[in-house]
C-alpha cells in the first residue's frame, strides 16, 4: 500500500493484478480493509489551548464517550497520534510549535479544526495583534467543526464526517498532505458591503423604469408597517448599599495625608480627609505621585502598621496619548480596604523603578507592562518580554500602534 | 509573519535558557540538564511552557514562558462596546465564565449606579455558587488524572454534566455562557431551574463522600501531595496569590466574605484556612470550598424570591468618564475587573488582574528542591487555566 | 545440532502428537515441535487482541461509560482495527537516534514473554516444555525485557524517554528481588522447581492450593506477589516508566507505527504471563477446585483443566486491571521505599516464617 | 465544621509503622469498592450513544446551536435591514445588504452569516427589534471546506 497511498510500486502491482478476473476485487478488499483500520482506530493528540479543550474533555467523559468511536487513547506524543483536533485558539507564538507538532506525527494524519478560532479566529478576529486568522493557514485541516465551543455532539458529528472521508481513501483517492491557505488576514465584512455595493449599482439602472411603471399603476401605496417586538418593561431599581466598603476612607487618607502632606487624589486636586466621604461609598482612593516618591509611597503603604497593604492585586499602565501613567492597586489582607496608586510616566522617557524588592509579584506583572506598553523597569532582574517574541514589532497595547499585517481593523 | 518550526534542542552544554541565572555545572559528578516541558504537555492544563533545570529526578529551578495563548483580550475590548464585551470575559477564565461576567457587570452597575432586584441577585449567587462546584468538579477530575487516577477524570466529568445541563437549560450554551447583563440577565430562570438545583444539591452529598473514600483518604494520594509545594504566608501575600492557594498559607481572604458583593453576606458559610500551605491542604480547601459551596445553594434554595429578575435595561451603556472598579471570587482567586472610562459607548482600558496569573509566578517558590512527579502534583493543586494568565 | 529432549521430558503425550509419531515415525520429533510452536504463537497473536479489548471495556465499566462500541459487536473489532493501522502507519526514526539499538528494543520484550510463555502449564498435557528448574527459568528469562526498555530510551535521543527509561531500570531490577523470593518459597514449599510439579502439589480440595494451605501466609504472600509482579509489569500504581502525565510517553515516546505496537502488545502477553505464573503458583493452575460436595466436584472434573487455567488467569488479569483504573500514581523514590524496606523485609519474615511452619508441619 | 484544620501534615509521620500499614491497605480496599460498585451496575452508566439515539436526542429549549432567519409559511420573514443586529454583534458576523424594492423603499436583500466567525453570544437576538431572527437548535454542520460555512439566511428578499 505505501504510507502515501499510491505509491508506483502499488501502481505496477494494481495494473498487474487487474488482467486477472478476481484482481480488481483483492485490491479494493485490501483498501477497503486499510481504511477500515484506519477511520475507526484515530489516536488523537492531547493537544487543546483554550475553552474548546474542555467541549473535548467533555467529548471524552462517561456522558459522550468517543471511545465508543475506537478514539479514546489520547496520545501525549505526536508519534503515535494520528490526530489533531484543534481545540483553542492559534497564536502566533505557537504556530511554530503546531508546526512541529504536526511534521511530527507519522502519516496518515488528519488535521480537525474545532470551534470558531481554530477555523477563523472567531471573537478575536478583529483588532487581536497575536492571533492567527484559522487553523488551515499553518496546518491543512481536513473537517471544520464550527461553534463556540462547538457541543460534544457537534465534534462526534466532525469525527463521523472524519471517517467518512478516510473510508473514501485508496489508490485514485490517495492520501496527501494537504494545501494552506495562503490569503493575507482580510476583512470579510468590508468586502461583502463592496461586492454587493457594485450589484446594486447594475440593478439600479435595470430597474430604473419598472419602479416608474409601479409608480404610476398604484401611486396611493402605503408601505405595511413592520410589527415591533413587544419588549418586557422593568422598572428602575435603586442600587443596594454595600456595608463595608468606602467608610474607612477619610481615616485612611488622614493617615497617609499627615505623613505625605504633598499627595492628592486624581483629578480632585483640591482634596481634604473631610471632604473624601463625598466622593461616594464606593471611591477607592485613587493616590497620585511623582516618580520621584513613587517607591518610598509604595514602601510606606506596605510596611505602615496601621495600613499594612500587603497584597499587589497588580501593576498595569495606561496610555493617555501624550504621557502613560503606571497604576498600583495594593490591598490589606487584614482588613480589607484597597488603595489605588498612580505615578504619571513620560513618553519620551519611559522608565520608572521597579518594586519587585517590595513584592516579589510585581515582577511578572512589570515585564508584561513592558511587554504590552514599552515602559521599561530599571532595578528589574529579568527584564524580558512576556508574552509576545521577542522580534514583535512595537507595543501593541500603546494607542498609537499600527500594524496592518497582523491586525484587521473593525469595521464600525 | 513567517512561521517555522521551532527546534529547541541545544547542543552546547553551556547555553543559558531565557530566565535561568547561571547555567548547569558540568562536570562528571553532577547530572544536571534542562529539560523542556513544552506548550504541548498533558499536565500543563493548555498551553504553559516550563523550562525545568533538573539534578536527575531533582527540581533546582523552574522558569514558566507565556504568551502562547495570549489572545490579546484587552486590546479587543478597547475596541468593543461594552456590552460586546461581556461575552469576552466568558473566554477568559471559561471554567468560571458566570463569575467573570458578574465582576465586568458589577463594574458597569457601579458606573451608572443600576440596581439589581432581589430575585436577579439571588440568580446571580446561586449560578455563580453552581459554576463554582462545576469548576472544582473539573478540577478534581483533572488533578486525579494529573497523578495517575484516570477514573477520578471521568467521575468528576459525570457529575460536571449535570451541572452543564442546568447552564444550557438557563442560557442555552454549555461553556461560554454571556448570561448576566448589567442590572441582572438577559432572561429569566426556566421553573425546571430549582428543581434541578435541589437534584444537584442531593447529587453533590454522595459525589463528595465518594470522592472522600477515592482519593482524599488514598495513601498513594496523600503519601503524594503530604508536604509538597509548600507556600509561605509572606511569600503567598508577596506574590499576590489569592483563593485557595492564600487560603492553604494560612491567610483568611475570601472576596465573598472579607468584600461582599451582590447578597453574599446573607449567607452563612464557613472560610476555611489550611496551616502548612501545602499540597494537600490547597487540595483540602477546594473540597471544603464545594461542600461550602451546596451550603450556600441550601439556604439559597429555601428563601428563592419571585418578582422581576432585572431592572431596567438602558438603550445604549455609555459610561461617564472616570475609573471603575470590582471585585470578584472565582473559582481560582480574586478576579479584579478595571474599567477606566472616558464617556464614549467604548471603554479606554479594560484591564482584568488574573488570579492565576498572581498564583502561577509563585511556582518556582513551590517547586525548587522537589521530584519532577511533584511538579506535576503541584501543577495540578494551583489549578491555573492558560488563558486567563495569557488573557 | 544438540539432541532434542527425549520423549519423556516432552510431555505433548496427546492424541495429535501420538497420531504423528504413527504416521511419520521418522520427523514426528520436528513436526510436534514445529506444531507446538505455532499453537503458541497462534495464542501469542490472539491474546493480546483480546486483552486490549478487554482492558477497554472493563476501564470502560470502571468509569460508568461504554467503551467501544461501534467497532464489530460491542467493539471486538476494536484492537484488530488499532493494530492494522499500527501496522500500516509510518514508522519514524528521529535523527541522532542510533538505528540498529532503536530498532532492536521492540523486539526484546515480545521475545521474553513469548520464552516464558513457554513453560506455562495450561493443563495436565498441555506444556511446551517443563524443565526442572523451570521457576529459575523464568526469572531469568523475564529481566530480557527489562533490557528491551533500557536500550528504548537510550536509543531514543530524546530527554523523556531516557528519563522513562532510567526508572523503569530502578524498578523493574529492585522488584525482580521480591518477586525472586516469592518464587523461592513456593519453590521451598513444594520442594520442586518444574512448574508441572508445582501445579500438581496443590492437588485435592481448594484448601489444598498454596494461597490457602499455609494459614494465612499464603495470602500474603499472594498479596506481596500482585504487588511486585505490578511493579514488573509497569502498571497500575507503579507505571512510572511511561508515566502518562508527567513523560508525555515514558521510554516509548519517539516510537510510532509498529514499534510502538510491539511494545504496547508485549506489555499485554507480558501480563497474561504474570497472570498465569500467580494461577500456578497459588491458584492451582489447571487443578479443578474440589469443594467435596461430590456432585459439583465431578462437574467441575468433567470442564478440561485448561479452561480452568484461563478462567483463573482472567480473575488475576482482572485484579490488575482493577488496580490500575483505581489507584494514582505512587512517585519513583516511594517506590523504591515500598520495595527495600517494606517488601524486601516482609519476604525475608515471610520465608522464615514458612520454614517454621514447615518444620512444625503446621500446613493443613 | 471545623473552620481550620488542625490536624498538621507532620503528625501522621509520627504514627507507627503497623498502624500506617493497615491504614494504607484499608484506604486503598475502600477506594476499590468504590470502583467495583459502578463495575457491576450497569444502571450507572450514563453514556448516551449520540449517533444511535438521533431521533430522541432533543436540544434544550434556548439552546444556541446557529442564527436562523424565522420564516412562516410561504417564506415571508420580518427583518427590516435596519442593520441593529449587525452593529450589535461584536465579531461583524453578520452582513445586512439592504436592497430597494420597486416601491423604492429599503427593504433585506441580502442577509450574509458567516458560521465560521460567530460565537454564539446571542447578543444580535436580543437586539432586534422585530424578532426576525432567533438561535436554532441544529448543532450539526462539520464541513470539509470552510466556504461552506458562509451562509445566506433569508430565502426572499423582503416584502
Amino acid at each position: 500500500m505505501g504510507v502515501g497511498g499510491a505509491s508506483r510500486l502499488t501502481e505496477k502491482v494494481a495494473e498487474i493484478l487487474d488482467k486477472y478476473p478476481g484482481g480488481i476485487k483483492l485490491i479494493d478488499s485490501i483498501e477497503y480493509l486499510v481504511t477500515w483500520a484506519r477511520a475507526n482506530s484515530l489516536w488523537p493528540l492531547v493537544y487543546g489551548t483554550a475553552c474548546c479543550a474542555m467541549e473535548m474533555m467533555a467529548t471524552g467523559s462517561s456522558r459522550h464517550d468517543w471511545a465508543r468511536f475506537g478514539v479514546e487513547v489520547a496520545r501525549a506524543t505526536p508519534r503515535q497520534a494520528d490526530l489533531i483536533i484543534l481545540a483553542g485558539t492559534i497564536v502566533e507564538k505557537m504556530g511554530g510549535n503546531l508546526i512541529t507538532l504536526y511534521k511530527q506525527m507519522p502519516a496518515p494524519k488528519y488535521v480537525i479544526a474545532m470551534g470558531s478560532c481554530a477555523i477563523s479566529g472567531g471573537p478575536f478576529y478583529y483588532d487581536a495583534y497575536s492571533v492567527i486568522k484559522g487553523g488551515d493557514r499553518l496546518i491543512p485541516v481536513d473537517v471544520y467543526v464550527p461553534g463556540c465551543p462547538p457541543r460534544p455532539e457537534a465534534l462526534l458529528y466532525g469525527i463521523m464526517e472524519l471517517q467518512k472521508k478516510i473510508k473514501e481513501e485508496g489508490r485514485r483517492k490517495p492520501w496527501k498532505i494537504g494545501k494552506l491557505l495562503k490569503v493575507p488576514f482580510i476583512d470579510p465584512h468590508t468586502l461583502a458591503k463592496e461586492d454587493w455595493a457594485m450589484l446594486e449599482q447594475k440593478k439600479e439602472s435595470r430597474q430604473q423604469q419598472a419602479r416608474e411603471q409601479f409608480k404610476t399603476d398604484n401611486p396611493d401605496y402605503r408601505p405595511p408597517k413592520p410589527t415591533r417586538l413587544p419588549k418586557e418593561k422593568f422598572a428602575v431599581v435603586p442600587r443596594m448599599q454595600l456595608s463595608t466598603t468606602g467608610r474607612e476612607n477619610e481615616h485612611l487618607f488622614s493617615i497617609i495625608q499627615n505623613s505625605w502632606p504633598a499627595i492628592s487624589l486624581f483629578r480632585q486636586p483640591d482634596i481634604r480627609p473631610e471632604t473624601v466621604a463625598e466622593l461616594g461609598p464606593e471611591y477607592i482612593l485613587d493616590l497620585e505621585v511623582e516618580q520621584e516618591h513613587y517607591l518610598d509611597l509604595v514602601r510606606f503603604l506596605k510596611e505602615d502598621k496601621e495600613l499594612g497593604m500587603d497584597m499587589l492585586l497588580q501593576l498595569t499602565a495606561v496610555d493617555w496619548h501624550d504621557h502613560f501613567d503606571i497604576i498600583v492597586h495594593l490591598l490589606s489582607s487584614k482588613n480589607g480596604y484597597k488603595i489605588f496608586l498612580r505615578s504619571p510616566v513620560t513618553k519620551a522617557k519611559p522608565e520608572i523603578v521597579t518594586i519587585s524588592t517590595l513584592f516579589l509579584g510585581a515582577e511578572w506583572h512589570e515585564r508584561e507592562v513592558y511587554d504590552l506598553f514599552g515602559i521599561r523597569f530599571d532595578g528589574h532582574p529579568d527584564m524580558r518580554r512576556l508574552f509576545l517574541n521577542d522580534d514583535f514589532p512595537g507595543h501593541p497595547l500603546c494607542k498609537d500602534f499600527e500594524d496592518p499585517e497582523r491586525v484587521v481593523k473593525r469595521p464600525y | 509573519m513567517n512561521l517555522q518550526p521551532v527546534n529547541n534542542h541545544r547542543p552546547d552544554r553551556n547555553y543559558i535558557p531565557p530566565g535561568f541565572k547561571n547555567a548547569i555545572n558540568d562536570d562528571e559528578t553532577s547530572e544536571e540538564y534542562f529539560l523542556n516541558m513544552g506548550p504541548q504537555h498533558p499536565s500543563t492544563h493548555g498551553v504553559l511552557r516550563l523550562v525545568v533545570k533538573l539534578n536527575g529526578e531533582n527540581v533546582l529551578e523552574v522558569v514558566p514562558h507565556l504568551g502562547y495563548v495570549h489572545r490579546s483580550v484587552e486590546k479587543v475590548a478597547e475596541n468593543q462596546t461594552y456590552l460586546q464585551n461581556i461575552h469576552l470575559t466568558d473566554r477568559l477564565d471559561y471554567l468560571s465564565s458566570h463569575i467573570n461576567n458578574l465582576g465586568y457587570c458589577l463594574a458597569i452597575e457601579q458606573a451608572l449606579d443600576i440596581g439589581v432586584p432581589e430575585r436577579g441577585e439571588y440568580i446571580r449567587v446561586m449560578v455563580s455558587e453552581l459554576q463554582r462546584i462545576q469548576s472544582h468538579l473539573l478540577w478534581w477530575g483533572v488533578s486525579g488524572m494529573d497523578l495517575g487516577a484516570v477514573t477520578t477524570f471521568l467521575y468528576g466529568f459525570k457529575e460536571r454534566e449535570i451541572i452543564t445541563d442546568i447552564f444550557e437549560e438557563l442560557c442555552g450554551a454549555r461553556l461560554t455562557m454571556n448570561f448576566f447583563r448589567p442590572g441582572g440577565s438577559f432572561a429569566d430562570v426556566p421553573n425546571t431551574f430549582i428543581p434541578r438545583v435541589r437534584d444537584v444539591i442531593k447529587r453533590m452529598h454522595l459525589a463528595l463522600d465518594e470522592y472522600k473514600i477515592l482519593l482524599t483518604d488514598n495513601i498513594i494520594f496523600r503519601e503524594r501531595t503530604r508536604a509538597i509545594g509548600i507556600l509561605s504566608r509572606e511569600k503567598a501575600l508577596s506574590y499576590g496569590c489569592s483563593g485557595a492557594v492564600l487560603r492553604a498559607s494560612g491567610v483568611s481572604y475570601d472576596v465573598r466574605r472579607n468584600d461582599p458583593y451582590s447578597i453574599y453576606d446573607r449567607f452563612d458559610f464557613e472560610v476555611p484556612t489550611g496551616t502548612v500551605g501545602g499540597c494537600f491542604d490547597r487540595y483540602q480547601l477546594k473540597m471544603e470550598e464545594m461542600a461550602q459551596s451546596v451550603r450556600i445553594l441550601e439556604q439559597a434554595v429555601e428563601t428563592f424570591p419571585n418578582g422581576p429578575y432585572r431592572s431596567r435595561e438602558m438603550p445604549a451603556y455609555k459610561l461617564p468618564r472616570g475609573i471603575y472598579y470590582s471585585q470578584v471570587e472565582t473559582a481560582r482567586g480574586l478576579l479584579g475587573t478595571y474599567i477606566v472610562a472616558e464617556g464614549g459607548p467604548k471603554p479606554y482600558r479594560v484591564k482584568f488582574r488574573s488570579p492565576c496569573f498572581s498564583n502561577l509566578s509563585a511556582l518556582n517558590e513551590m517547586a525548587a528542591g522537589h521530584k519532577i512527579a511533584d511538579l506535576v502534583t503541584i501543577l495540578a493543586t494551583l489549578d491555573f487555566v492558560v488563558p486567563e494568565i495569557d488573557r | 545440532m544438540n539432541q532434542l529432549p527425549t520423549n519423556h521430558a516432552f510431555p505433548t503425550h496427546n492424541a495429535i502428537g501420538e497420531l504423528i509419531r504413527h504416521l511419520f515415525p521418522g520427523g514426528a520429533v520436528y513436526i510436534n515441535g514445529f506444531l507446538t510452536i505455532a499453537s503458541l504463537l497462534l495464542l501469542v497473536s490472539i491474546l493480546p487482541v483480546f486483552l486490549i479489548w478487554l482492558e477497554r471495556k472493563v476501564a470502560a465499566h470502571f468509569q460508568a461509560r461504554l467503551g467501544p462500541m461501534r467497532v464489530g459487536y460491542h467493539g471486538l473489532l476494536q484492537s484488530t482495527a488499532d493494530g492494522l493501522k499500527l501496522i500500516f502507519k509510518e514508522v519514524l526514526k528521529p535523527e541522532g537516534a542510533d538505528t540498529f539499538v532503536f530498532f532492536l528494543a521492540p523486539t526484546l520484550p515480545a521475545t521474553a514473554t513469548f520464552l516464558v510463555m513457554t513453560i506455562l502449564p495450561f493443563d495436565r498435557h498441555l506444556q511446551v516444555a517443563d524443565p526442572a528448574g523451570g521457576v529459575v527459568y523464568a526469572l531469568g528469562v523475564s529481566s530480557l525485557s527489562i533490557l528491551g526498555i533500557l536500550l528504548a530510551g537510550w536509543a531514543s535521543n530524546n530527554k523523556y524517554s531516557l528519563l522513562g527509561a532510567m526508572r523503569s531500570g530502578a524498578q523493574m531490577i529492585s522488584f525482580e528481588i521480591s518477586l525472586a523470593l516469592i518464587m523461592l518459597l513456593i519453590v521451598m514449599l513444594t520442594g520442586t522447581a518444574s512448574l508441572r510439579e508445582i501445579v500438581l502439589s496443590q492437588n485435592g480440595t481448594i484448601l489444598d492450593w498454596w494461597i490457602f494451605k499455609l494459614p494465612f501466609l499464603g495470602l500474603i504472600a499472594f498479596v506481596m506477589y500482585m504487588i511486585s509482579s505490578t511493579a514488573e509489569l509497569n502498571r497500575a500504581p507503579f507505571d512510572i516508566s511511561e508515566a502518562e502525565s508527567e513523560l508525555t510517553g515514558g521510554f516509548a515516546t519517539e516510537y510510532s507505527g509498529i514499534s510502538f505496537a510491539m511494545f504496547f502488545f508485549a506489555e499485554f502477553v507480558n501480563m497474561f504471563v504474570s497472570a498465569g505464573l500467580a494461577t500456578t503458583f497459588f491458584l492451582g493452575g489447571f487443578l479443578a477446585p474440589q469443594i467435596g460436595i461430590g456432585a459439583i466436584d465431578a462437574a467441575f472434573n468433567f470442564i478440561p483443566g485448561f479452561i480452568w487455567f484461563f478462567l483463573k488467569t482472567f480473575l488475576v488479569i482482572f485484579l490488575y486491571m482493577w488496580f490500575r483504573w483505581t489507584f494514582p500514581r505512587v512517585r519513583v523514590d516511594q517506590l523504591m521505599y515500598l520495595e527495600w524496606k517494606m517488601l524486601l523485609p516482609a519476604n525475608l519474615v515471610l520465608l522464615m516464617s514458612s520454614g517454621f511452619f514447615l518444620a512444625m508441619g503446621w500446613i493443613l | 465544621m471545623k473552620s481550620s484544620f488542625t490536624q498538621s501534615n507532620h503528625q501522621c509521620k509520627v504514627g507507627n509503622y503497623l498502624q500506617k500499614i493497615i491504614m494504607g491497605f484499608t484506604s486503598l480496599l475502600k477506594g476499590m469498592g468504590v470502583t467495583i460498585r459502578y463495575f457491576v451496575s450497569p444502571a450507572k452508566i450514563v453514556t448516551q450513544q449520540y449517533p444511535e439515539n438521533r431521533e430522541t436526542l432533543r436540544m434544550m429549549a434556548r439552546f444556541r446551536g446557529r442564527l436562523i432567519m424565522l420564516h412562516d409559511e410561504n417564506d415571508k420573514h420580518n427583518c427590516t435591514a435596519c442593520g441593529i443586529c449587525e452593529k450589535a454583534c461584536p465579531n461583524a458576523t453578520i452582513s445586512v445588504l439592504p436592497t430597494k424594492d420597486l416601491a423604492g423603499r429599503k427593504v433585506l436583500g441580502r442577509y450574509i452569516y458567516r458560521l465560521s466567525q460567530c460565537t454564539l453570544c446571542n447578543l444580535c437576538v436580543e437586539a432586534c427589534p422585530f424578532g426576525a431572527i432567533s438561535m436554532g437548535q441544529e448543532f450539526e454542520f462539520a464541513v470539509y471546506d470552510r466556504e461552506r460555512l458562509t451562509l445566506i439566511l433569508n430565502k426572499t428578499q423582503g416584502h
